[in-house]
C-alpha cells in the first residue's frame, strides 16, 4: 500500500514536471518529437534510479555517520556527474545500439534538476532504500509520461498555424500550463 | 456576368455541410437543457448565460481583430457553444465578473492563443471552467438551490451537489448507506431536481440533445456511449467491492456533470480523436478517470478534469491509433 | 590565456584533488562559521514560536521540553513555560495528517487548565489562498468572527469541531478540510496535554 | 440487407436526370480532333500524316508499348494536321485532326445490328482482337483492356466482375447501355470470361437502377455463369476495390492489383466494346456518353464519334445554359473540369455535366475543425485531413507512411468536409510527389 | 565588447530566462511571490558571480577531461556556502525556496556561463558577465513573481493591492506559473520585434 | 576542527575515486569517434540545455559534424559567435560567390494575357499546374497563386494585386532559392545581381510556337531570334521557341531590349533612355559602359556586396 501511494503520488499527483517544477529544461527542450521524448524518458528513468541508489548509499554510509550532511549538494552532484559519464562510456562500448537510443541523452541529464532534486528529496522524505528506488522510478515515469504527452501535443501544434508571437516557447509553456491544470484533477488522490 | 468557365480539381460538388450547420445544431441540442435551467434557476441562469455568451463573442472578436489581425470568424457559432457550455458549467449565481474572467480564459487562453477554431488542444469551455474552479473555489462550489428542492442537510440557500454531499460525508467517515437518504432520488436527478451547475442538472434534457445530435449525424455514438458505459461498469465494480464507500452506477451516471460532459464536451470535434477506435479509447479514458477522481480525488466532480486530461492524449491517440485501412489484414 | 594543462592521468587526479581539497576546506570552514548562527536561528525560531503562543515566561522551555509518542512514528513535543518557577502555560508542537496537502504542524499554547492561549502554524502544504488562511483564521481580530476563534476557548468545554459537523468553530470558507485538519491537530495536542497533565498531577498528588 | 462495401462511403444526391432518355446518335461533326493519348500508359504513335485519306475504323496511331492502345479514326476524311491542342486534360497535347468527308467505313467492320452470341475466337484471338481494336476501360480509368486480360503468370483469375454500378451522380450512360444493349453486354461478358478462363462473372448494379437489375436478371438466365448482383447505393461503389469488396467480400491489399484476390473488373461499356470488337471487328471509335445538368434543356444520352468537340454535344442537348459555371468531363465527383468547349470527346468520356455557377463555385476554406467526417467517409480508411496537412507541409515521408498512395481520389473527403477544405486537391498533389519519390527510389 | 556590455547584455538581449530559456525550474518553481523570485535570483547571482570569478582565475590550470567535474565542484561549493548563509540569516526564505537552493548547482545558466564565458575570459569581464546574467535572472524572476503574486493574491512583495478574495488562485499554483511565463515571453517577443 | 578534516577527506576521497574510476573505465572502453566531434563540442558552451533541439551539446556536435550545411543550426546559448566558430572548425566557409537575386520571368499581366477561364481550386500553384494549363492560353506562365511568396522566409516577395504577378523586393531577397524551388512552372530564376543591380533578362518562359504564344500573351517571346542576331556577345540562345540570356555572358548593352518585337526582354534599374533611343546610335555621351570599365564596376560592386553581407 505504501508503495502504491508513493507511485501514484509521484506519477500523477505530484508529477515532477507539472507540479514540482523539476527537469523543466529537458521537458521543454527534448519534447519536439515523440520518439526523442521516449528515448529521453528511458534514459532519465535509468539514471534516476541508479543515481538515487548511489547517492542514498553515500548519504547513509558516509555523510550521516561522519556528520557531514551539509556536504550533500557537493557530493551528490559530483557523484551524479561521474555516474552519468561512467554510464555513457560503458554504454557506448558495450551496446552501441542502446547508446544510440539512450546514450545521446545522457549528457543532458547531468544538468537535469530532476535527478539531483529526486536524490535530495529522497533523503528529505526519509525513505528507506526500497522506497527510494520506487520513488525515483515512479518519479521518472511521471517525467516520461508528462514528456511524451507533451511531445504529442507539440507535434500537433506543429501542424497548425499558431499566431506568430505565440509560436515556439510561449505556446509550449501555455500548453504545459494547461496540462498542469488538467493534472490538478488528480490532487487529493493520495 | 462572368462568362468564363470555372476550372477546379474534382470533386465539383459538396455535401453542403458547413461548420455553422454543425455548430448551430449543437446549440439547438443544448436548448432543452437551457430551458430546464431557466425553469430551475430563473433569472440567475439567464444572466449567467447572457454574460458568458456575450463575453465569449466579444473576446473572440477583439482578439481576432486586434491581436491576430485576422478576419473575425465569430459567426461560425463556436463561440456561442463555448459561451453556453461555460455557462452550463458554473453555478447559476456566479458573480458576473467571474464569468467574464472565465470567458476570457476560455476564449483567450483556451482557443485564440492557438489561432482560433480548430487549432486548440484543450476544450476551451472546460479550460475556462477548471481555471475558475481552481481560482475561485468558493464561488464555484456554492450552488444555488433549484426550485422545489427540499432537504435541510446543508444551508438553506445553497444546495450541495449530490456528489459533493457524498464526498463530504465519506471524508468525515460516514457510511454511504447513511448518506444516500439525503441524496435526491434517481428520478429527481434525471429531471434536474438537484444542486449543481446550471446546465448539468437535467439529465433528461441532455439526453434529448444527444438523440438530436445523433439523428442529425453531428456526432457519432462512440464517445458518449463509451464514456457512459465505462463509468457504469467501473463504478459498478467499485460498488460491488465496497457498497459502503462507492456509490452505484445509476447514481454516478445521473449525478454531476457526467451527462453534460459526455454528450456535449467530450464530443467537441477539435479536441477529440478522429478515428472511431481512437474515440473509443478516449471515451474509456474519460470514463475511467472520472470514476477515479470521483472516488479517490479531492474534487467531488471528475468529468471536467478527465476530459481535459484525455484531451492531452488526443494527439498521441491520433498519431498511433489509425482507422482501419482498406485491405489491411484484420488482427 | 596561459597554456592549458595536458589531460594526463596525474594531472587530472591532481587537479581534481586540489579542487576538491580547496572546496571542501572552504565548505568546512564556512560550515564552522555558520554553524552557530544557524543553530541560533533555529532556536530563536522555536523560541519565537513558543513565545507567541504562551504567556510571558522566564525559563528556557526548550531545555525542559519533553516528548510524547502518540504512535510508533510520531511524537508531540511539549515546552513548559514557567514564570518564577510556576507553570504559566505549555506550548505543544502538534500535528495532523488530515490536511488537504498532507501534514500540518501547529504550535499551540495551553494555559495550565487547557484553555488555548494562542497558536502558530509551523508548517503546512495547504493551498495558498485557501487552506493557508488557517494561519490567521482561528484568531480573528474582528469580533464579528468570534465564532471562528479558538483563542481563550477550552476544548474541554467548547466543541472543537467545525460547525458544519455540529461543532462550535466556524470553518474557513471553502476550506473545510483544512479547518477540520487544523482543529484535529489542536484536539490531539489538547488530549495529550491533558493526559500528561493528569498524570503529572497524579504524580504530584502522591 | 443488400451488399455493399463496409469502410466509409457517402451518398450524394443522385440527380440521374437523363435516366429515361434513350441513347441517340450524335451527328458526325465537320472536324474531329483525336488525341493520341486517350488512355493510361504511353501515347500512341501516329501512323498517318498530314493530308492522308482515312476511313472510319482505320488505324491512325499505333500502340507504342505494352501499356498503350491503338487509336482508330472515327470518321472518314483527310488528316488536316497533327498538332498540339488543348484536350480534356487541360494541357496542350498532340492530336490528329481530321477533316470529315462522308462516312466511309473499313470493309471488315460488321455494321449490322444482329446479335452474335456464338463465340468462335480462341482466348488468344480474343485478347489480340481487343488489343487491335484499341479498347480501353470505359469506366473512367481508360486502362488498356488487353493488359488487364493478360493475367500475369503465377496468378489466376477466379471471377470477372462487371462494373455496372455507375455510382457517379448524374451519369446514366452505363444504365442506358444495360437497358438497350443488355444482350451485347452479356455476350461481351462471356467473351471476357473466356479470355480470362473464368467460370463465374458478377454484374454489380446499384439498386437505384431497378429496371436495369430486372432487365439483366431476366437476360442473364440465358447465359452460363453470369450473376446479377444488386448493391446498396453508395458512392464510390464503382471504385474497383470497393466493388470487389462489395461483391465478393475480399479486400485488395494496399498497392496490389485486383488479380491478387482473383478478380478482374471491367465496366459494362467496356464489355459492349469488347463484344463489338470481337464479334463485329469494330474498333473503339464511338461510345455512349451522358450530357446532363440541372439547367440544361434536354439531359440525354448520346452515342458519339471519338474526337467530336464538346460543344457539339452541348448543342445537341439544347445549348449551353446561361448560368453555366463549370463544364465537367465526367461526373461531379471524379470528372475533370474543362477549360474550354473546343476540347474533343475521347474514349474516356462517359459524360458531360454542366453545373450552374452557384453550385459549382467553391466556398472559402476554413480551418480544419477536426470533426473526423472526412476520416469516416474515406472508403480507403485514410485520414484525409492529415494527408492534406502533410502535403501542405511537404512531409512526403509521413505521407507515404500514412498511405497516401492508397487514395483512390474519389473525393468523398472534400465532398463531406464542413470546413470546405480542398482536401483532395492537396492529397493528389502529395500523391504525385510521393509517387515520384517512390519511382525514383526503384 | 566593452565591460559595460558584458554587464548589460544579460538584462534583455541575452536574458537567461526570456531569451535563452535557461534555468526554467527555479524560474517556475519559486516565483509564486515576488520576494521568493528576488531571493532566488540574488542567490543565483551570488553563485554566478563567485563561480565565474573563480573559474576565470583557475581555468587555465585545469585539464580538459576534468573541466566539468572541477567546475561543478567549484559551483557546488558556492551553492552550499550560500545555502549556509541563507539558512543562518534568512531562514524563512530558505525554507520557502526549499530544494531549489541546492539545485542552483544544476541551473544551466551557472554551468553554461562558466563554460561559455568564464573559462575563456579574464576575471573582470567574467565577474561582470556573472553579475549581469545574475541580475537579468533576478529581474526576470522578480517580474514573474510579481505578476503571479499580483494576479494570484492581489499583492506585490506582500503588499496588498486589492482584496485577495478576487485573486486568481491558479496563478500561485503550478499551472499559473507556466501560463504566466508563456504569455510573458510572448509579450517580450512582441516588444523585441517592435 | 575535526569536521573540516573529515570534510576534506571525504570529499577528496569521493572526488579522486571517481576521477580514477572514470579514467580507467574511459581507457578500457575507448571507442573511436570523429575527433571533430570533440572539437565542436569544445566550441559549444556545454550548457547541455537541449535548447538546440538536440540531446545535449554532444548530440548537437554530432549533428553538426554530420550536416553538410550548418546554416539552419543554432545554439541558443552561444549564439552566432559560437556558430561561426563551429563553422570554422568544420570548414564551412561563407561562400563568397557573386551575389544573385531572384527574378520573375513572366510578364503575363491581366492585360497582356487575357484569361480564358477562372481557376477555382485550392490556392496553390502546384495544384493548379498539375491540374491543367492555367487560366490563360499560356500554359507556361505564372499561375498567380503565390506559392513562391509563401515560400519566401524573408518577406522579400509579394503578389501585385493588379498584375497578378509576384514581385521581388531586391533589398530583402537573400537569394535563398526557396521561391525557385516552390514555383511549379520554373518561372523564377536566380540571376546575377549585376552592377548597380542592373539586369537584362527575357521575361517569358513560353515554349509554344510563336503564333500560339502571341495569341495567348501579347508580351510573349515568340522565338523570332532577332535578339540572338543582335547580341554582340553571343549571350542569347534560342531553344524551343524561347530566347534565354546567359547572365554570365551578357554585358548589359541593352541592344536586344529594343529589337524584341513583343518587348519580352526586360531591363532593370537602368537610367531612362534618351527619347526614342536606339542605344547603339548614341555614341557620344553614353551611360553604357565599356566592357572593361564594366567588369571593374562589377568587381567593385560585388566586393561591396560581400562585405555588406558579412
Ligand atoms: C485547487 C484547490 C485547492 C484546494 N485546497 C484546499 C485546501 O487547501 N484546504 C481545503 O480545506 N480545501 C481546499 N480545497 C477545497 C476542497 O476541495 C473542498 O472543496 C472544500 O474543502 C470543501 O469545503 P467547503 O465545504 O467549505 O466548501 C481546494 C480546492 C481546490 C480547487
Ligand atoms: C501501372 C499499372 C499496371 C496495371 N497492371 C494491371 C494488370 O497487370 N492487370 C490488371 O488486371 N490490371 C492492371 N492495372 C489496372 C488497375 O487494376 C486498374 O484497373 C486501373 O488502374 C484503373 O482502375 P479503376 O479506375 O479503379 O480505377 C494496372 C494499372 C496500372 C496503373
Ligand atoms: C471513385 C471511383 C469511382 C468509380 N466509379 C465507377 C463507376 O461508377 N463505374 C465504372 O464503371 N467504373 C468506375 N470506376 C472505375 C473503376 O475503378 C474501374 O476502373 C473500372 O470499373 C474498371 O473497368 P474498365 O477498365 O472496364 O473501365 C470508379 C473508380 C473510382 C476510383
Ligand atoms: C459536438 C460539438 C461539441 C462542442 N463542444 C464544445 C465544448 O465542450 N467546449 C467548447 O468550448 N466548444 C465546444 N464546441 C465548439 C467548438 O468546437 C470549440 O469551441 C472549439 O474547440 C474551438 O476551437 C463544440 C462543437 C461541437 C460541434
Ligand atoms: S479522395 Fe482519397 S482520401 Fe479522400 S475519401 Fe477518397 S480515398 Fe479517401
Ligand atoms: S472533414 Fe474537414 S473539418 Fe472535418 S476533419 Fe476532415 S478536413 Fe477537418
Ligand atoms: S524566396 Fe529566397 S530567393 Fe526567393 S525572393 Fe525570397 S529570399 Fe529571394
Ligand atoms: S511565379 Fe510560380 S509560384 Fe509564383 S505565383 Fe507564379 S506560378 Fe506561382
Ligand atoms: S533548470 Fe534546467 S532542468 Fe531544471
Amino acid at each position: 500500500m505504501e508503495f502504491i501511494i508513493i507511485i501514484i503520488s509521484a506519477i500523477f499527483v505530484n508529477n515532477v514536471v507539472l507540479a514540482q517544477f523539476l527537469g523543466i529544461c529537458p521537458f521543454l527542450g527534448v519534447s519536439k518529437k515523440v520518439s526523442t521524448a521516449v528515448g529521453m524518458s528511458s534514459a532519465v528513468t535509468f539514471v534516476m534510479i541508479l543515481a538515487t541508489i548511489v547517492t542514498y548509499l553515500i548519504q547513509k554510509n558516509i555523510l550521516d555517520p561522519f556528520g557531514i550532511g551539509f556536504m550533500q549538494t557537493i557530493t551528490f552532484i559530483l557523484v551524479i556527474a561521474a555516474l552519468v559519464q561512467l554510464v555513457e562510456i560503458i554504454l557506448k562500448k558495450v551496446s552501441p545500439a542502446l547508446y544510440q537510443a539512450l546514450g545521446v541523452f545522457l549528457p543532458l541529464i547531468t544538468t537535469n534538476c530532476a535527478i539531483l532534486g529526486v536524490a535530495i528529496l529522497t533523503i528529505q522524505k526519509n525513505y528507506d532504500l526500497m522506497e527510494a528506488v520506487v520513488f525515483s522510478g515512479s518519479t521518472a515515469i511521471g517525467f516520461g509520461l508528462a514528456l511524451v504527452i507533451f511531445a504529442g501535443l507539440r507535434e500537433h501544434l506543429d501542424m497548425v498555424d499558431l499566431p506568430k508571437g505565440i509560436k515556439g516557447t510561449p505556446a509550449a509553456l501555455i500548453v504545459a500550463g494547461l496540462l498542469a491544470m488538467a493534472f490538478m484533477g488528480f490532487s487529493g488522490i493520495v | 456576368m462572368n462568362t468564363k468557365v470555372l476550372v477546379a480539381p474534382s470533386p465539383h460538388v459538396h455535401s453542403g455541410d458547413t461548420i455553422q450547420k454543425n455548430m448551430y445544431g449543437v446549440v439547438f441540442a443544448m436548448l432543452p437543457a437551457l430551458v430546464f435551467s431557466f425553469v430551475y434557476f430563473g433569472m440567475g441562469a439567464i444572466i449567467v448565460t447572457l454574460t458568458a455568451v456575450a463575453s465569449c463573442y466579444l473576446f473572440e472578436y477583439t482578439i481576432q481583430k486586434y491581436l491576430l489581425k485576422g478576419e473575425p470568424t465569430i459567426n461560425d457559432g463556436s463561440a456561442l457553444i463555448t459561451g453556453m457550455l461555460l455557462a452550463f458549467n458554473v453555478p447559476a449565481n456566479l458573480p458576473i465578473w467571474i464569468i467574464i474572467i472565465g470567458a476570457l480564459v476560455a476564449i483567450g487562453i483556451g482557443k485564440m492563443t492557438f489561432g482560433g477554431l480548430g487549432n486548440n488542444v484543450f476544450n476551451p469551455a472546460l479550460v475556462g471552467r477548471v481555471f475558475l474552479l481552481i481560482s475561485f473555489p468558493v464561488q464555484m462550489t456554492s450552488w444555488p438551490k433549484p426550485l422545489g428542492f427540499s432537504t435541510s442537510y446543508f444551508d438553506a440557500e445553497t444546495a450541495a451537489t449530490p456528489l459533493a454531499l457524498i464526498k463530504e460525508g465519506l471524508k468525515k467517515g460516514e457510511a454511504l448507506s447513511s448518506l444516500m437518504p439525503h441524496v435526491p432520488s434517481n428520478m429527481d436527478m434525471f429531471l434536474g431536481n438537484m444542486g449543481g451547475s446550471m446546465g448539468e442538472i437535467a439529465g433528461a434534457a441532455l439526453i434529448l440533445g444527444l438523440f438530436y445530435m445523433l439523428a442529425k449525424k453531428i456526432i457519432s455514438w462512440h464517445i458518449p456511449i463509451t464514456i457512459l458505459a465505462t463509468v457504469a461498469i467501473f463504478s459498478g465494480i467499485l460498488h460491488l467491492a465496497n457498497p459502503e464507500a462507492y456509490a452505484g452506477p445509476m447514481f454516478q451516471l445521473l449525478s454531476g456533470g457526467l451527462l453534460l460532459g459526455a454528450i456535449f464536451m467530450a464530443t467537441d470535434y477539435v479536441t477529440s480523436p478522429m478515428s472511431n477506435k481512437g474515440m473509443i479509447i478516449y471515451g474509456i479514458g474519460i470514463g475511467f478517470l472520472t470514476v477515479i477522481i470521483r472516488a479517490f480525488g479531492a474534487y467531488p466532480e471528475g468529468v471536467s478534469f478527465a476530459i481535459l486530461i484525455m484531451n492531452a492524449f488526443v494527439p498521441l491517440i491520433n498519431a498511433y491509433i489509425k482507422p482501419k485501412r482498406f485491405g489491411e489484414k484484420r488482427k | 590565456m596561459a597554456e592549458k594543462r595536458e589531460s594526463t592521468f596525474i594531472n587530472m587526479v591532481l587537479v581534481l584533488f586540489v579542487v576538491t581539497l580547496v572546496a571542501s576546506a572552504a565548505l568546512g570552514g564556512v560550515y564552522e562559521i555558520t554553524k552557530e548562527p544557524i543553530a541560533a536561528a533555529k532556536l530563536a525560531k522555536k523560541l519565537n514560536a513558543i513565545k507567541e503562543v504562551v504567556p510571558a515566561f522566564d525559563n528556557n522551555p526548550s531545555e525542559e521540553a519533553y516528548k510524547v509518542g502518540i504512535n510508533e512514528k510520531d511524537t508531540l513535543e511539549f515546552y513548559p513555560a514557567k514564570k518564577d518557577g510556576k507553570l504559566v502555560g505549555t506550548a505543544v508542537k502538534t500535528f495532523t495528517s488530515k490536511g488537504f496537502g498532507g501534514n500540518v504542524w501547529v504550535m499551540v499554547g495551553f494555559k495550565p487548565d487547557g484553555t488555548v492561549y494562542n497558536y502558530s502554524v509551523l508548517e503546512h502544504k495547504e493551498t495558498p489562498g485557501l487552506g493557508t488562511k488557517m494561519v490567521k483564521w482561528f484568531k480573528p481580530t474582528d469580533p464579528a468572527r468570534e465564532k471562528s476563534s479558538i483563542i481563550n476557548k477550552n476544548p474541554g468545554t467548547v466543541n472543537f469541531t467545525v460547525s458544519k459537523d455540529g461543532g462550535d468553530i466556524d470553518a474557513i470558507t471553502a476550506a473545510t478540510i483544512s479547518s477540520r485538519a487544523f482543529l484535529d491537530a489542536i484536539r490531539t495536542g489538547y488530549n495529550e496535554y491533558m493526559k500528561k497533565n493528569q498524570k503529572k498531577e497524579e504524580v504530584s498528588n502522591e | 440487407m443488400l451488399k455493399t462495401f463496409s469502410i466509409g462511403g457517402i451518398h450524394p444526391a443522385e440527380n440521374k436526370l437523363s435516366a429515361d432518355s434513350a441513347i441517340q446518335v450524335l451527328p458526325i461533326p465537320q472536324m474531329v480532333s483525336i488525341p493520341i493519348a486517350q488512355h493510361i500508359g504511353a501515347p500512341a504513335t501516329p501512323v498517318v500524316k498530314k493530308n492522308d485519306q482515312v476511313k472510319v475504323g482505320q488505324l491512325i496511331a499505333k500502340s507504342s508499348g505494352f501499356v498503350s492502345a491503338n487509336i482508330h479514326s472515327s470518321v472518314s476524311g483527310t488528316v488536316f494536321k497533327i498538332d498540339a491542342i488543348v484536350d480534356g486534360t487541360g494541357f496542350r497535347r498532340t492530336a490528329i485532326i481530321i477533316k470529315v468527308d462522308g462516312d466511309e467505313w473499313m470493309e471488315e467492320i460488321d455494321r449490322s445490328e444482329d446479335l452474335l452470341k456464338e463465340i468462335t475466337a480462341s482466348k488468344e484471338e480474343i485478347i489480340k482482337k481487343i488489343a487491335d481494336a484499341g479498347i480501353v476501360g470505359l469506366g473512367g480509368a481508360t486502362f488498356p483492356a488487353h493488359v488487364k486480360l493478360s493475367v500475369p503468370p503465377g496468378k489466376t483469375a477466379e471471377v470477372l466482375i462487371i462494373n455496372a454500378v455507375e455510382c457517379e451522380p448524374y451519369l446514366t450512360s452505363d444504365h442506358r447501355v444495360m437497358l438497350e444493349k443488355g444482350d451485347e453486354v452479356l455476350v461481351g461478358t462471356q467473351i471476357l470470361m473466356k479470355a480470362l478462363d473464368v467460370k463465374r462473372a458478377i454484374v454489380g448494379i446499384e439498386n437505384n437502377k431497378p429496371d436495369a437489375i430486372a432487365h439483366l436478371t431476366k437476360l442473364a438466365a440465358n447465359y452460363q455463369g453470369i450473376e446479377i448482383c444488386p448493391l446498396k447505393t453508395q458512392y464510390p461503389q464503382g471504385g474497383e476495390k470497393q466493388l470487389i469488396a462489395a461483391t465478393i467480400k475480399r479486400e485488395v491489399p494496399s498497392g496490389a492489383l485486383p488479380i491478387e484476390v482473383g478478380a478482374v473488373v471491367q465496366n459494362v461499356g467496356t464489355s459492349l466494346a469488347v463484344y463489338e470488337a470481337v464479334q463485329k471487328n469494330k474498333p473503339l471509335i464511338e461510345r455512349v456518353a451522358t450530357i446532363t445538368g440541372k439547367s440544361l434543356q434536354n439531359p440525354s444520352n448520346w452515342k458519339f464519334r471519338i474526337g467530336t468537340p464538346v460543344h457539339d454535344l452541348i448543342d445537341a442537348a439544347g445549348g449551353l445554359p446561361e448560368d453555366t459555371g463549370k463544364v465537367i468531363g465526367g461526373g461531379p465527383m471524379m470528372g475533370k473540369a474543362l477549360s474550354n468547349l473546343e476540347v474533343p470527346l475521347t474514349k474516356g468520356s462517359s459524360g458531360l455535366l454542366l453545373l450552374p455557377r452557384e453550385e459549382a463555385i467553391r466556398k472559402d476554406s476554413k480551418n480544419c475543425i477536426r470533426c473526423g467526417k472526412c476520416v469516416s467517409v474515406c472508403p480507403m480508411g485514410l485520414e484525409p485531413f492529415l494527408l492534406m496537412v502533410l502535403a501542405e507541409k511537404k512531409n512526403y515521408e509521413r505521407l507515404e507512411k500514412d498511405a497516401v498512395m492508397d487514395c483512390i481520389e474519389c473525393g468523398s473527403c472534400s465532398f463531406t468536409c464542413p470546413a470546405n477544405r480542398p482536401l483532395l486537391d492537396y492529397i493528389r498533389l502529395g500523391k504525385g510527389r510521393v509517387g515520384q519519390i517512390m519511382r525514383s527510389r526503384k | 565588447m566593452s565591460n559595460l556590455q558584458h554587464f548589460t547584455k544579460g538584462f534583455i538581449k541575452e536574458n537567461p530566462t526570456f531569451v535563452l530559456l535557461l534555468g526554467m525550474c527555479p524560474t517556475l518553481g519559486v516565483t509564486s511571490s515576488a520576494i521568493n523570485g528576488l531571493g532566488m535570483g540574488l542567490a543565483t547571482a551570488f553563485v554566478l558571480i563567485m563561480s565565474n570569478m573563480v573559474i576565470s582565475m583557475v581555468s587555465s590550470q585545469i585539464p580538459d577531461k576534468v573541466k566539468i567535474p572541477s567546475f561543478i565542484v567549484i559551483i557546488a561549493a558556492f551553492v552550499t556556502i550560500i545555502s549556509f548563509l541563507m539558512e543562518a540569516y534568512t531562514p524563512t526564505l530558505f525554507i520557502q525556496l526549499g530544494v531549489f537552493i541546492p539545485l542552483i548547482v544544476v541551473n544551466c545558466i551557472v554551468l553554461g556561463r562558466a563554460e561559455a564565458f568564464a573559462s575563456k575570459n579574464k576575471v573582470l569581464p567574467s565577474i561582470l558577465d556573472g553579475a549581469g546574467m545574475g541580475l537579468g535572472f533576478s529581474m526576470a524572476l522578480t517580474l514573474l513573481g510579481s505578476i503571479r503574486e499580483f494576479l494570484g493574491s492581489g499583492k506585490i512583495f506582500g503588499i496588498s493591492l486589492y482584496s485577495d478574495n478576487y485573486g486568481m488562485l491558479i496563478f500561485v499554483l503550478a499551472p499559473g506559473a507556466f501560463i504566466a511565463l508563456g504569455y510573458l515571453i510572448a509579450i517580450i517577443n512582441r516588444i523585441k520585434k517592435a | 576542527m575535526s569536521i573540516i578534516v573529515i570534510t576534506i577527506l571525504a570529499l577528496c576521497a569521493i572526488g579522486v575515486t571517481s576521477a580514477i574510476i572514470l579514467y580507467f573505465v574511459a581507457q578500457k572502453f575507448k571507442v573511436y569517434e570523429d575527433p571533430r566531434i570533440d572539437e565542436v563540442e569544445e566550441a559549444l558552451p556545454a550548457a547541455n540545455c537541449g535548447g538546440c533541439g538536440y540531446p545535449g551539446c554532444r548530440g548537437f556536435a554530432e549533428a553538426l559534424v554530420k550536416a553538410d550545411n550548418i546554416d539552419n543550426f543554432l545554439c541558443p546559448v552561444g549564439g552566432a559567435p559560437v556558430m561561426a566558430h563551429v563553422g570554422a572548425i568544420l570548414g564551412h566557409e561563407v561562400k563568397a560567390a557573386e551575389p544573385t537575386v531572384a527574378v520573375v520571368r513572366c510578364n503575363g499581366t491581366c492585360e497582356n494575357r487575357p484569361k480564358t477561364n477562372s481557376y477555382d481550386g485550392a490556392a496553390s500553384c502546384s495544384i493548379a499546374a498539375s491540374l491543367y494549363g492555367g487560366e490563360t492560353g499560356c500554359q507556361f506562365g505564372c499561375l498567380g497563386l503565390g506559392e513562391c511568396v509563401d515560400a519566401c522566409n524573408f518577406d522579400a516577395m509579394y503578389m501585385d494585386e493588379e498584375t497578378g504577378l509576384p514581385v521581388i523586393d531586391e533589398d530583402k531577397c537573400v537569394s535563398c532559392g526557396a521561391c525557385v524551388k516552390a514555383c511549379p512552372n520554373d518561372i523564377i530564376e536566380l540571376r546575377k545581381k549585376g552592377p548597380k543591380s542592373r539586369r537584362i533578362f527575357v521575361s517569358c518562359v513560353n515554349k509554344d510556337k510563336g503564333a500560339v504564344a502571341k495569341k495567348a500573351c501579347s508580351v510573349a517571346c515568340i522565338g523570332c531570334g532577332k535578339c540572338v542576331k543582335e547580341c554582340p556577345f553571343d549571350a542569347i540562345t534560342l531553344e524551343n521557341n524561347l530566347a534565354y540570356i546567359d547572365y554570365n555572358k551578357c554585358r548589359l548593352c541593352r541592344k536586344c531590349v529594343v529589337v524584341c518585337p513583343t518587348h519580352a526582354i526586360h531591363e532593370l534599374n537602368f537610367p531612362p533612355r534618351k527619347e526614342k533611343p536606339v542605344a547603339a546610335d548614341t555614341k557620344t555621351v553614353k551611360p553604357v559602359v565599356s566592357p572593361k570599365a564594366q567588369t571593374e564596376a562589377k568587381t567593385n560592386d560585388s566586393k561591396e556586396e560581400t562585405s555588406d553581407n558579412k
